[in-house]
């Protein structure tokens, strides 16, 4: 991944994506992840998804560096048959939160393993959790690739950096 | 500037029992007070780790108690713990998180400091007539030391060596490091940092507790099929031994030894990682098969330093309800085969969304306000105090879920506290 | 684990004087400190009510001044307050609002308790050398005793009964009882709970204060013509009665025996409510009448329990200068065509955006701000002192707007205080 | 309303809505009690109005259970007429806030009593308050239903479920 | 600039103005401030630019009250030039930010200085900013006036309400 | 309701040395209580100017320490300091920030007072037994005073009157009235409100410490070519005079005498500025080109009023590690061709997006994260005191970058915490 994060080079924006059609996506994702729809949620990506939060900084090394999350579709499911277990107790009960996206900005294409170009999106979101340990404001930017399959729109990599994943943050146990 | 020390007012015999502990322990701020001016700033503490300070005058901020510490590298290679505050009128010295530099300069008036704490320079230096003219260094830890490139500090000007502070479990880390075939083991994959609302005693306590895993991880146990469920059961042959002073470990050799597959511990076959098997046969001979079935130490180093198998873990305390978890994954020098698994193995169990660490951390702070209650008042650690046992080396040991750990904890917490 | 009881450093009787009590009473937090223990774990404090927890096995998380509590039923229906912390190692044991279960799971080591707090089991059970030998059950609130289904909790072994606690202020309950036909009240209608940053003292004393309508409340008053602000005026032949204990009220049946017409108090008229009518003739035959014209009571049962009329409010401390409102609808068996009606009369009126205690509540708040200051010291509660009569069964008496109220607060709190 | 809430199914979404023009009708409505508008806010309600901010979670029987808010267009007209008089001292004086709408979604239709079909619209939002109290900030999903009335769009609905409406919160004297 | 604020009015919404194009100049205005871009987001300005933060009030007289921002072209460059040093230590380390920019809204048009008329757009905004100091939320109302300049829209006016103006806030060195 | 004062636990002596002080005076909440008790409540402190309430009956919202003030100018043109709580039960009596009234009503039950504080009327008196029965008005500040409109209160009855409070700090006001034609500032531009999490005392020292400038903003003075840095430099003839009392200035018009060039002190010539020159000639005939050469004091009033040329600073306290700095432009009557200007510099210079105070204040910030740290423990005030001289008039002065004037300040400040 950090190859692709580092030396690709963002294409230019693939055809055929209508704007209104990305965010509505996006809020889509947002919404299956505030109300904890995880068999939902865990539908939209691809084989290939990568769903990323980095520590420290933006732009660390995933390989050689320890993040938050750095989640492939395995791993997803994992998390997904964890929490569905009802004893993922930093889950359980769950997070009540909403997110807001906002300032979404279509930024390129992105080549992906099949050959095809994926559309890059950028977005920053502020998530607003409650919880019996207190309520929590979350923020950062967020930077989506989705893609076409079988004529659904489907979500390949999700990065999340949070504004303060430079310090330390709380347990971080819902879907950002 | 720590508050008065309350010298009256804690009567620990009252508070800590041989079978059960007090809740104030956990909760009231004149014992974290205490707590600070007798564990934090006198004991050795765990702070970082040398290689993330490979270079020359490489250097990163790092924690010690509530203190902001700066730890160095010198041109020599000497390993410094700076207290990130200028000496002549108290401002932040050090901005950045890690970096190379040799000196570090104050923003407010310009004075600069060599990266061993000494004073360098001061501008307009006729308002003290002139160069040299004040002793006036940074602040330091008093005391540094490192084992195994594990870098430790205290405040207090003398006590027991570092060597004579970690004690028996000095050899846990020597298990770690045996794991390299280089004899080397590196903290060089970054930090999470987990903000936690609860009581650091929790968390250390929690560490060598093996009653919990088959409860608060059966979760990820389940779904991912782990074998170390197992380990913490009722049937395990595991051991949970009292190191002494206030170190513990859960040792899981018993039941490695029994099935007696090399890389067993960490998953895996020799197949799969034939250079590793075979740097390791190099370094160790007919010891490296032994070394590779009992694989990786899970000891608690009190106060602050966990070793969880492939897992570092820096405790630190924030105030008499909240504490930090710095967690990191082992990297072993001549592993390749075995690092990049490590690293990718620790981002999915520990940390604020790991599929472990989240659970626990889930407990500490349920358990935090758990004690925050009337009654009853007290926390038990009797678990398995009738079937103590003695092992050869003369250590206090349990079964797999016994809380032998924690009473290890609480005799030398009493006695550091009363000193 | 409350702090230490700060035993000196109170002069009640330098704080609080018959005309007026000083802004430290609000501030200082020694003083709240021993507010908890000599009041809010001391003495009779209203938890929650029966109608909660109808069914066996049902229960319901509720507070008791600091405390996390779980009001449970058991299979017999016996009523329990349990302490939500588990006795091995303090973890939370309930975490569902409400729910049925006759046991309750801890999820740290899986320890299970009965819903009478009784201990159950604990796995791996040899670490504790068998079954059924650790004495550890979960923290109970000592005394529970109910009134017309209103739960109230203890932390006093012995003391006054519950029945001696209420004293005169039993009888406002009976009053509200009375207007069912079925002589039950429920309170099932769920709670608002309204975070308010003011000294929980300001609202005790708020709830009985008949000066403040008119003018908090004038602007509801006003566009709504409401004719609650004349029962609080000058010309009102209404009356503020301290009923000892800490409890007091204001009696507003002289206005409704004036106009002697049933169910004005609730602003409606019998044709309206034919059944209601029927179903009370039916049930109090002669009285009925007078039950109807007299109406709800408007009475704050020391420390924490205020009814008014429809609503009933729980009041709960969070710190010195923070403290919970909880409200709800009274619900009157056998009373359909009033419940309804109570509900959608109590939303617009109580909690957070309620037309009438969101203003009293900015009120607090700004009481809270306006105590914090140096000058003057003292709140005035002289109001009516010289005026203050004595009625037929002895109680003292003010008018409609007169402080009668705050001052037997004022004179239970500090005895319960220097007790 | 439960009713409605719960056993009514949701139609598909009816036509002739133009998504930019939804939103904007969002906006407006949110700059309206952003400012306190009350005549500009009130005036936007349909005679069927309801306006409700749930207690205790989000799918409660308003009915037997309390809310936080549960206007009809009448009550509306009251906490209105009240708030005017200067005197509504939790809101005398006015906060000062700013509320952002996003993530809007058309959910579909809605019969309503004049049996016509009124546009569901769901959207988060955070609003951030400042009283002399403190700052506050809230958040939580909205559901509206909107409804063309003589060519102009109007609320028929509007329910609020607050994140952490499963706890105590402060006064909610603003036009949430 | 309070003649304008108070006296003309404002005149009707110019033509070929596509709403989309003016959000997505905003989100990028927005990008290069969270992202402390200092060369690309002053070059979104024309030469007549005015920056303007007041205090105590959303329309106070900025040339006889004192505002927490009020910079014209050539302050603006002054401001850049001193954080550029590196020295600017109010901002060096730089905070960290995301801010979320809502309900856009296009409100009409404003005669500029050379006769044009700038479009006018209102836009609520929630910043999250990580400091060492600490986390910190800035909420309010940001009205913008752009102008196309030889084909690229510019900025030429960006007034920032904070919703707390009128208490005392912490150091706002961050391009709001 | 302040605390209890800590008269014990507090050896100023230990902590407070000629040459350097104690961290834990930043730090500890005893010594700030003791603050608020022996200073901020004793001596006089700056509030605001009379020129914020030019007409009879206008008032505005001020802080006094932790106190809620409300200034007021009452019919007959006097000033008065009001404490913003009422008499009766200590709600908050005046809401808006300023305003022009002759009177203020309590929300909660309608009491009225007269702008002077005094109780005007209360409803339905009877329950006082009448009118004009209560002897109940706000609170004041004791005394009120002024000084060439700065508005200066003190909560001692008694004690040294403004003028001997200012001494020779009072000739540094009369430098900045003398610069106004009429012999008038006002201070009309409001007031930019800046939130610090930093003790208030490193903001009284940073103001006259002239080691800082060139360090802290050589940002802007390289960036705009300010020739403010070389004032600030070693080889200034700049001098930094302790005023006494704990006042301190430094003193720039050694380095603008040299230059004697009117009105470079405020970057302009008198070309730019003909009806201003004309009008100071009018007022001050010869004197008026020394005035014009010599500019606008920099002084430090203890405790809290700062006069930096064109701006002037309010500071108030608010924890120990947290306090307000209020700013605006000096307005100077007759000067139009100045004041717009001065209003424009201020919003670049101070404020929280200031060009200047943002950075002292991120000083300010890190300072106080600097002195919670163990080691050093002391704050260096020794700056110049070997080469500090007495001038003509007595004072110690040190040269640009000498640390004379904190050395006044703790001077003072021990005696007043001792007093
Ligand atoms: S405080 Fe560091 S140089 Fe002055
Ligand atoms: S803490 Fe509850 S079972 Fe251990
Ligand atoms: S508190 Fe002010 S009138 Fe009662
Ligand atoms: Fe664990
Ligand atoms: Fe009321
Ligand atoms: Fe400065």
């Amino acid at each position: 991944m950090t190859a692709v994060e580092t030396t690709d080079e963002l294409l230019s924006i693939p055809e055929d994506w209508d704007p209104r059609e990305v965010e509505q996506f996006l809020y889509r994702e947002a919404r299956l992840a505030d109300e904890n729809d995880y068999d939902g949620w865990e539908a939209l990506w691809t084989d290939d998804a990568l769903y990323w939060v980095p520590a420290g900084g933006a732009d660390i090394d995933p390989i050689n560096q320890v993040s938050v999350i750095y989640d492939n579709r395995n791993r997803i499911a994992t998390r997904m048959k964890q929490v569905r277990t009802g004893k993922r107790y930093a889950q359980a009960p769950p997070s009540n939160l909403r997110r807001i996206i906002g300032n979404v900005e279509l930024l390129g294409g992105r080549t992906n393993p099949s050959g095809g170009t994926d559309l890059e999106v950028g977005a920053n979101f502020l998530a607003f959790e409650s919880r019996q340990r207190g309520n929590e404001l979350w923020g950062g930017r967020t930077t989506y690739r989705i893609r076409r399959v079988d004529g659904e729109i489907k979500l390949a990599y999700k990065k999340v950096v949070l504004v303060d994943n430079d310090k330390a943050i709380p347990t971080l146990a819902f879907l950002v | 500037m720590t508050a008065v020390l309350p010298s009256a007012g804690i009567d620990l015999d009252a508070l800590i029992h041989r079978d059960k502990v007090h809740g104030s322990l956990y909760t009231d701020r004149s014992i974290f007070a205490r707590e600070l001016a007798k564990i934090w700033y006198t004991t050795w503490v765990f702070v970082g780790h040398e290689s993330e300070v490979p270079e020359p005058n490489d250097y990163v901020r790092k924690r010690l108690g509530l203190q902001d510490v700066v730890m160095t590298r010198d041109k020599d290679g000497e390993v410094h713990l700076l207290l990130n505050r200028c000496a002549h009128r108290g401002n932040q010295v050090c901005d950045d998180v890690k970096g190379n530099s040799s000196s570090f300069r104050c923003p407010y008036h310009g004075w600069t400091y060599r990266n061993t704490g000494e004073l360098l320079g001061y501008p307009y230096n006729q308002g003290y007539g002139g160069k040299n003219k004040l002793e006036l260094g940074m602040g330091t830890v008093p005391r540094v030391a490192s084992y195994a490139g594990f870098v430790f500090g205290s405040f207090a000007d003398q006590g027991p060596s570092l060597v004579e502070h970690l004690g028996a479990a000095a050899g846990e880390i020597d298990r770690l490091v045996g794991l390299s075939p280089e004899g080397k083991v590196e903290l060089s994959a970054g930090w999470l940092q987990h903000k936690t609302r609860a009581n650091w005693k929790l968390l250390a306590e929690n560490e060598t507790d093996g009653y919990h895993p088959q409860f608060v991880h059966g979760s990820i146990f389940g779904v991912t099929g782990s074998p170390i469920g197992a380990l913490y059961s009722d049937s395990s042959t595991a051991v949970t031994r009292n190191l002494g002073g206030g170190h513990s470990e859960n040792d899981l050799r018993p039941e490695f030894r029994k099935f007696a597959e090399p890389m067993r511990w960490f998953g895996t076959t020799p197949e799969r990682v034939p250079d590793y098997v075979a740097a390791m046969n190099e370094a160790h001979g007919a010891d490296a098969e032994r070394l590779m079935i009992e694989g990786a130490p899970h000891v608690m180093i009190f106060p602050n330093l966990f070793i969880a198998e492939i897992q570092v873990f820096n405790i630190q305390p924030v105030a008499v309800g909240e504490c930090l978890q710095y967690s990191t994954a082992v990297q072993l020098a001549g592993a390749a085969e075995l690092n990049k698994r490590m690293i990718s193995q620790s981002i999915g169990s520990v940390g604020p969304a790991g599929m472990l660490l989240a659970d626990d951390t889930e407990m500490y702070e349920r358990n935090q306000r758990g004690v925050e209650t009337l009654t009853p008042e007290w926390l038990d650690v009797r678990r398995g105090l009738h079937r103590e046992q003695t092992d050869e080396a003369g250590f206090t040991i349990g079964t797999a879920t016994d809380e032998t750990g924690m009473r290890g904890f609480w005799s030398h917490y009493k006695s550091l506290m009363e000193a």
